[in-house]
């Protein structure tokens, strides 16, 4: 609870600098800002308490997955200081608008009532919007800020509606009451329907497949960061939304008393077996990095939603996975911000000869890629590894026999970009080397390994 | 005796030489990788003495996977053969100018590093660990300093990389399922499980595509000939002398024991692969223009001999197979470089522009020559106690494996011979072909020494392996 | 205040709320225009406000009211920054048809 | 024991030191030295089997030396030891005696080439794995020495490798002796299996103590190493090779190519005799193909032009001759003719090495003649040696040659007449030979008329001592009471050959034989001395002359039936299995790529699709739950 609070004022005091004119010292301040929350936050590990009548409900769960957030937020804040260097009137704006979505990221898994539930979508997707469309003269960004916003809404609308029924049907939004009736004999039909709406929300908002058409154009047009930020914050909160909702609802139980679970079952394994074979093989001809990393966390949330299958068991797997997939998609994107950061395209030309000209940065797209890829001793391999183990435990070894199939597919496209970058000639200098492009760089890659290394430092958290 | 040392030193040798810069890289590479030799040296003596080598260290929790090591007779011949063919593969290159030098040796001193790492693990997952890890550094070596038209390289690395990790996805998911059976990946738990035939079937098969890729077994060794020809020298050593063997051990240590109902259902359809390998690779390397392709077409046939030998189930077959394996590892390597010193002064690999070389050098053109007969398994070389060995192990399968699996003897002098005629002999060759340096000669003058000493007297190799296969059968027949 | 619930019955209610719902819905698939899209929303989310109301009555049980406003409130932010992207599309575009928008495709 | 121990490995490594000395030093050291040590390293090896020669004469046991194991597999473990018994000693007596003959001939007839280290080094290599192959106590050791000598014949023909043709011929010797190398290696195999041991001693106890033998399987066995045989010893059907080994120095066809190594499938036969003994099928089939080879190798000796062309296909010939006598398991009579055999041939050989040296190399018998006024000492040895090989009575081969077709008339009547219609040819071709070459007057170039000149001792000398052993070296066994009988009795489990006891047929025969021999030498004497007719130059010989000519055409018969369809297929493996494959794993690449790129059209950017998408999905699954009901 007083992550969330402290998080909120954090952005809101973000705004004041603007108006004391501290611009210099915003990012500074935000990251240790940040970090007092994120040492706030271990303060509260391990408590599960609710507030303000059991609005917030803070367990484990939502405080692990809370400083995955705060640590993403930390490095895309002290990325955008590079990213806003030309017109620095707004970086506060954005900086702040960060926050919140932070703010609702972390109310979001920590949600105790559907009230609170859909605030924290709506707070993290408003901002999402205007992060989007912030390019102002861009036509691409409006376009992408477009697209997002009228789908968003309309999956809005679609969450509301299904609350509404779950609503309906259990004449309450309190999770912990919601849970009880739903071990209950027999329920009005309405609630699953209103918890497959809400899911189809939350399905739309990881990018699964069919609900992922919006995700390439947008990570497209945004701006970069804004990028990143979508393909690691927002899915991430997204995913752990989904699962918060299934597992602490009862969900899969009251199936099981209704015998729907095999439905509901095939349901997550056409999704995740559609998302990760599209995101794939459509990833494998886009010339656009951005449109590509979009691809390839199409497939990646077919992934993850593999965890959905053993979901009483599965929460470590999913926190490691997504953190695993996290930090190699902000090192991936702080290279994709210095390449990129003069060009008015994001293609994959710009890579050629990185190697050369920075190899260390070279080498740390190369070892996020492998990460994705699944390659050993990168946090992605284990976090695949487990996710296998955890979905041949639960009897699902075709839909893991699809999925290797599918990662050895994902090595093509992410090969062409190490390709790009190791068997091309330069065509451009890149001069300068910003500091904290490389600091996040060199820390996520470097969690990245250590998370590799000692699987059981995140492992262990949730099991 | 901590047998982790090697394996750090290896480590700590890869980062070390890319820190002292390209000039230092070489001599650096090499200094550790001795020092990873002689380490390995007094390892084995402990292990003579009776020592039991072997560390289990917890590492992570769930699912129960443990950093194990184990070296016993078989792991220590092939540490050996890795560790004693790495410091030969990098003084072979010191006649070579290397762009980025410091990556290319740090890149070298990793893969030794992960192949030894592979013939000593004793967990599952810690030996796929080890199995991926080496594909990482051969395929930039390929890439970056490989030679050839680029796009052409790109293409022939990328198919390989892509191939080989397919053929390993599959060996992981084996490796989950039976971790779901036993409960934990060490090996000995894995060895003590008693699988249903069918899960057997598909587990074998499971790891025979891995295998069948890596060493390759046709018709999987569709990326071996393209790889070997682009890849650097160095890569091309690699790859052929100790990488395949990667695969053949694994099939010794892993497929086998995990899959025996499997194994013994089908070894004759194993076998008779390996086999037609044998006169398959035999058959084309009879028309290869490009000399480097034609001698991995020779290691295809090679190789297939020797998987044929490990799928006999029987201690001669296996037994064979790893000598084989190891002679197969010297030779080979031996060879390459003789194509790598051809390379150096007539600047072509295409066999037609070579020829005219024994008037010119006739001390290249003996050892050459040695290797040669080495490889077509000539007696008193050690390959023959291999091929030998194989043949017999064969032979008592049933007489006709042994017949066909014994063409390689004629066809293998066919084309070798083929090969040294066209290669070596004739007149005077238009271009100059200076004799062999110091460094070259010392590299090939090792090489050699070890294939006669050996083919005389292998006994000491002999007893290191056999009690380790014979535990290793008894895992196979014990059900 | 139950009582109207027994005069006219909560399935009334349901199908009233779900019709609309999909009148909205068909109103985002088939109109090109922005603004008529953002009201086809709005038709959305009001249906589900009223299906709100409709079920808090049902279970005498104010939350649902409740919940009305927060949905409102946030709909009214939503569309705020529509319009505002919505604003700068025309500056840039000078049409609000989002068939014009089809740059960032493939 | 340790005496004869460091004394066997003195005799089988003094070559080898030899061998490595000429290898590293013998640049430096000069012709003339390298030479000298070659030489020398080989008669220390005839000087200790001398000696090994007199002690087992004496003590009659044969000498059993282990060194240390060597390959050890399941049920049989092989060590590399020496047997030094009668039969080797009697054939080391002979390659190291006759060995060092040929290196001193070398000496002289090498010296002008400048690779004469390598050509000792390779001699006294060839020596070495001679040696080992004799002196092995076991299959596997002999195999050492088996391919050992393969590979010298391979480097010593190919020596002059500037010449691809010679590299050819050497190549082609090469893959044939592999041939039959794969079917000694099955053949060991079997017995390897049968009776877990390769050693000899313990393989013949072995069998003798065998109850039930597997006999077809042990016929297998037999044939296989039969096979092994006909590739080392030039029987057909791997014959084809010896001619063309011909390409090589004479020194080298008179050393490996007629004396020594081509005897070694008979070695290995009478080694093994106590495995034929049991296989009388192989043994007819090694009889028949022995008579075979004897004879169509003597047709076709009949009209070579090419000096040494005609003294291999009689080699070919007479081992044939030896083969039919193995196949009647008269093991001795065999090695009997072996010994002779090698005596005049190696004679034969070096004589026509010494005509060649004197013409510069010219080897084609239509532009010789009259040469036996220029080099007397050559053309009388080469007449004694003739008149052996002829079978005229009281020259050695006249004993050995008559034992034989005394053999084939007891078993095989068809066989007998076979081998004597062989003999008739021999006599005649050789004495073709003899008058093209001798007689008449010289058909060369002027310039070669002027050098013409008698070899320089060194040539002479050797020629004249194979000569006399020509002559007299019938006497070790003559028929009635046969000193080499006694002496290798001890090897054969049967007692040695028969006793025949010269009763009248025997005589008849002998006589048959000897006229048959001089009917030869007679018909030679009309149509090249009376007539003195030349044979025809190459384009204008015809008819059954020219299939002759051309050896049956088999070279080019194994070309398209073997090499060809090989090489056919290879181009075929390469250009289309290969590439296929690998087009296959391409493709599915490919097949993926073009998906995506086909999807990418579905990503067609319009917000009304991906909405409609969108609520497609919904529906889908919303009334996937209530079907589900």
């Amino acid at each position: 609870m007083n992550t969330l609070i402290a998080i909120t004022g954090l952005g809101i005091f973000c705004l004041l600098f603007e108006i004391l004119n501290l611009r210099k010292g915003i990012i500074p301040f935000t990251i240790l800002g940040l970090l007092g929350v994120l040492a706030l936050n271990f303060s509260e590990f391990g408590s599960t308490e609710s507030y303000y009548n059991n609005m917030i409900a803070v367990s484990k769960f939502s405080t692990t997955f809370s400083s995955l957030f705060i640590v993403l937020t930390i490095f895309l804040v002290a990325l955008s200081h590079n990213f806003y260097e030309n017109h620095p009137t707004k970086i506060s704006d954005f900086v702040a608008i960060k926050i919140f979505l932070l703010a609702g990221g972390v109310a979001m898994v920590s949600f105790g009532n559907f009230a609170m539930f859909f605030l924290g979508i709506e707070i993290l997707s408003i901002s999402l919007y205007v992060l989007a469309a912030s390019e102002r003269l861009n036509l691409k960004s409006n376009e992408a800020g477009m697209k997002y916003f009228l789908m968003g809404s309309f999956a809005s609308g679609i969450i509301l509606f299904g609350i509404c029924l779950i609503y309906g049907a259990m004449g309450s939004f309190d999770i912990v009451e919601i849970s009880e009736y739903s071990l209950s004999a027999e329920l009005p039909i309405w609630f699953p329907i209103g918890m497959i709406l809400v899911v189809i929300g939350m399905l739309f908002k990881v990018a699964a497949v069919p609900f992922h058409f919006w995700a390439p154009d947008v990570y497209e047009g945004s701006p970069a960061l804004t990028t990143a930020l979508m393909s690691t914050l927002a899915k991430v909160v997204a995913i752990a939304t989904l699962y918060k909702l299934i597992s602490a609802l009862n969900f899969i139980p009251s199936l099981e008393n209704q015998d729907h679970l095999a439905t509901f079952e095939n349901i997550i394994v056409i999704i995740s077996i559609a998302s990760m074979t599209v995101g794939n093989i459509m990833a494998l001809r886009q010339v656009n990095v951005k449109r590509m990393l979009a691809f390839s966390g199409i497939s990646h949330a077919g992934f993850m939603l593999m965890t959905l299958l053993s979901i009483s068991t599965s929460a470590g797997v999913l926190l490691y996975y997504t953190s695993a997939y996290a930090l190699a998609g902000i090192a991936a994107f702080s290279v994709v911000l210095y390449v990129c950061k003069n060009q008015d395209n994001e293609d994959i030309t710009n890579f050629h000869g990185l190697g050369k000209t920075n190899p260390l940065l070279a080498a740390i797209l190369t070892g996020s890629l492998l990460s994705m890829a699944g390659i050993p001793i990168f946090s992605g391999f284990f976090a695949k590894l487990f996710l296998f183990n955890q979905t041949i435990e639960a009897g699902f070894l075709i839909l893991v026999i699809v999925a290797v199939i599918n990662s050895i597919i994902s090595v093509g496209y992410y090969f062409k970009l190490i390709l790009a970058m190791y068997s091309k000639e330069p065509n451009q200098e890149r001069t300068g080397k910003p500091f904290l492009i490389y600091g996040v760089a060199i820390i996520s890659m470097t969690l990245n390994i250590v998370l590799g290394l000692f699987p059981s430092l995140v492992l262990d958290l949730l099991n | 005796m901590n047998v982790s040392l090697i394996l750090i030193i290896l480590l700590i040798g890869a980062f070390a030489t890319y820190l002292v810069g390209d000039k230092l890289a070489s001599k650096v590479a090499l200094f550790f990788s001795l020092a990873a030799l002689g380490c390995s040296v007094v390892l084995t003596n402990h292990f003579l003495a009776g020592e039991s080598i072997s560390l289990i260290n917890a590492w992570i929790t769930q699912p129960k996977i443990s950093f194990a090591l184990n070296a016993d007779g078989l792991a220590i011949a092939m540490l050996l053969l890795t560790v004693a063919l790495t410091p030969i593969i990098i003084f072979s290159s010191f006649g070579n100018e290397y762009k980025n030098a410091k990556g290319f040796y740090a890149l070298i001193l990793f893969m030794a590093f992960a192949m030894t790492g592979t013939f000593l693990a004793a967990d599952g997952l810690l030996y796929y660990i080890f199995w991926e890890l080496a594909l990482i550094p051969i395929y930039f070596i390929a890439l970056i300093w490989g030679n050839g038209d680029s796009e052409e390289r790109r293409k022939a690395v990328v198919k390989f990389f892509i191939y080989t990790l397919a053929g390993s996805l599959f060996m992981l998911v084996a490796f989950i399922y039976l971790y779901q059976k036993a409960g934990s990946f060490l090996i000995e738990d894995l060895y003590k499980l008693n699988l249903s035939a069918c899960e057997q079937l598909w587990i074998f098969l499971a790891f025979f595509l891995a295998y069948a890729i890596k060493i390759p077994i046709i018709p999987f060794h569709t990326w071996q000939a393209n790889v070997y020809q682009k890849a650097p020298t160095v890569g091309t050593m690699l790859l052929s002398g100790i990488m395949l063997k990667m695969g053949l051990y694994s099939v010794i240590r892993w497929q086998l024991p995990l899959a025996p109902l499997a194994a013994k259902e089908y070894m004759n359809i194993f076998i008779a692969l390996g086999i037609a390998g044998v006169i398959y690779g035999s058959i084309v390397a009879l028309r290869q223009k490009d000399l480097k392709k034609l001698l991995a077409y020779s290691s295809l046939a090679h190789v297939g001999l020797i998987a044929a030998g490990t799928y006999t189930l029987t201690i001669d077959g296996l037994r064979g197979a790893v000598l084989q394996m190891i002679a197969h590892g010297f030779v080979v390597v031996g060879l390459f470089f003789a194509a790598e010193v051809i390379f150096r002064r007539f600047e072509t690999r295409n066999i037609s522009e070579m020829g005219g070389i024994r008037i010119q050098s006739p001390k290249f053109t003996s050892m050459f020559l040695i290797l040669v007969l080495a490889s077509v398994a000539l007696p008193s070389t050690f390959n023959f106690v291999g091929e030998f060995t194989v043949l017999y192990s064969l032979s008592q399968i049933n007489v006709w494996f042994a017949v066909l699996g014994g063409t390689t003897i004629i066809l293998g002098a066919y084309y070798m011979l083929k090969m040294f005629q066209h290669v070596m002999l004739g007149d005077k060759n238009a271009k100059t072909f200076a004799d062999v340096t110091i460094n070259e000669g010392i590299s090939l003058v090792v090489i050699i020494a070890v294939l006669i000493f050996f083919g005389f007297y292998p006994k000491p190799i002999t007893d290191l392996i056999t009690p380790s296969l014979e535990t290793i059968l008894n895992v196979i027949n014990k059900n | 205040m139950g009582n109207i619930l027994n005069q006219i019955g909560i399935e009334n209610y349901i199908f009233l709320c779900v019709v609309l719902f999909c009148i909205g819905i068909f109103g985002v698939l088939y109109r090109r225009n922005a603004i008529i899209v953002f009201m086809s929303i709005e038709i959305m989310l009001n249906a589900v406000n009223l299906l709100f109301v409709a079920f808090s009555t049902y279970h005498q049980d104010a939350q649902g009211q409740v919940f009305v406003f927060f949905s409102m409130a946030v709909a009214a932010a939503e569309v705020a920054v529509g319009l505002a992207i919505l604003v700068s599309i025309f500056r840039n575009l000078g049409s609000i048809s989002i068939d014009n928008l089809k740059n960032l495709k493939g | 024991m340790e005496m004869d121990t460091n004394l066997a490995l003195v005799l089988v490594l003094a070559p080898f030191l030899g061998f490595l000395i000429n290898v590293f030093f013998g640049k430096s050291l000069g012709r003339t030295v390298s030479g000298i040590i070659g030489t020398a390293a080989v008669v220390v090896s005839f000087l200790v089997t001398i000696f090994f020669f007199n002690q087992i004469t004496l003590t009659g046991k044969a000498i059993q030396i282990t060194l240390f194991d060597w390959i050890q597999i399941s049920n049989l473990k092989i060590n590399l030891g020496f047997l030094l018994d009668q039969l080797s000693l009697l054939w080391l007596l002979f390659v190291t005696g006759i060995g060092s003959l040929i290196h001193l001939y070398s000496i002289s007839y090498m010296h002008d080439d400048e690779n004469m280290h390598k050509f000792f080094s390779y001699l006294n290599l060839f020596v070495f794995f001679m040696i080992t192959l004799v002196i092995g106590s076991n299959l596997l050791v002999l195999f050492i020495g088996w391919e050992g000598v393969g590979l010298c014949s391979y480097l010593l023909i190919g020596f002059w490798y500037k010449n691809q043709d010679y590299n050819d011929a050497a190549k082609k010797a090469f893959i044939m002796n592999r041939i039959g190398d794969l079917g000694l290696l099955i053949g060991m195999f079997i017995l390897g299996s049968m009776f877990s041991t390769l050693d000899y001693a313990t393989l013949k106890t072995a069998i003798a103590g065998a109850a039930n033998l597997n006999i077809p399987l042990l016929s297998l066995a037999a044939l296989c190493l039969f096979i092994g045989a006909c590739g080392k010893s030039a029987q057909i059907p791997l014959y084809t090779w010896l001619p063309d080994a011909m390409a090589g120095p004479t020194p080298v066809s008179a050393l490996i190519h007629a004396a020594t190594m081509v005897t070694a499938g008979i070695f290995m036969v009478t080694r093994l005799n106590f495995v034929f003994d049991l296989a009388p099928d192989v043994q007819t089939i090694i009889a028949i193909v022995g008579g075979i080879t004897s004879l169509v190798a003597a047709t076709i000796g009949l009209v070579q032009t090419d000096i040494k062309k005609v003294l291999a296909y009689s080699t070919v010939s007479q081992l044939g001759l030896m083969f039919l006598a193995l196949g009647f398991g008269a093991y001795e009579v065999a090695v009997f003719h072996v010994i002779t055999h090698a005596f005049f041939k190696a004679c034969l050989f070096l004589g026509s090495g010494s005509v060649i040296h004197g013409l510069h190399g010219e080897q084609d018998m239509r532009k010789m003649g009259g040469l036996r006024s220029a080099m007397p000492i050559t053309f009388w040895t080469m007449l004694v040696s003739s008149l052996a090989i002829s079978g005229v009575p009281f020259f050695s081969g006249f004993f050995s040659k008559d034992e034989i077709l005394l053999t084939a008339f007891h078993h095989n009547k068809a066989l007998y007449v076979i081998g004597s219609i062989a003999s008739i040819m021999t006599a005649f071709y050789m004495f073709r030979l003899m008058f093209l070459t001798f007689f008449k007057d010289f058909r060369g170039t002027e310039e070669q008329k002027h050098h013409l000149h008698e070899s320089d001792g060194l040539i002479t000398f050797p020629l004249m001592i194979l000569a006399l052993l020509a002559t007299f070296g019938g006497v070790i066994s003559l028929p009635g009471n046969s000193w080499l009988n006694e002496y290798l009795a001890p090897l054969f489990t049967k007692v040695a050959g028969e006793e025949h006891h010269l009763g009248t047929t025997e005589y008849i025969l002998m006589g048959v034989a000897v006229l048959g021999g001089l009917l030869g030498i007679l018909i030679a004497y009309i149509k090249y001395f009376k007539q003195d007719n030349v044979p025809e130059s190459d384009e204008n010989i015809t008819g059954l002359a020219k299939v002759l000519y051309n050896k049956y055409y088999v070279d080019e018969a194994y070309d398209v039936i073997f090499v060809a369809p090989v090489n056919a297929l290879s181009k075929f493996f390469r250009d289309y299995i290969e590439t296929g494959l690998s087009a296959l794993v391409f493709g599915l690449g490919k097949v993926t790529n073009e998906l995506g790129f086909q999807g990418k059209k579905l990503q067609s950017g319009s917000i009304g699709l991906y909405l409609f998408a969108f609520v497609l999905g919904l529906c889908a699954i919303v009334s996937y739950i209530f079907l589900a009901q």
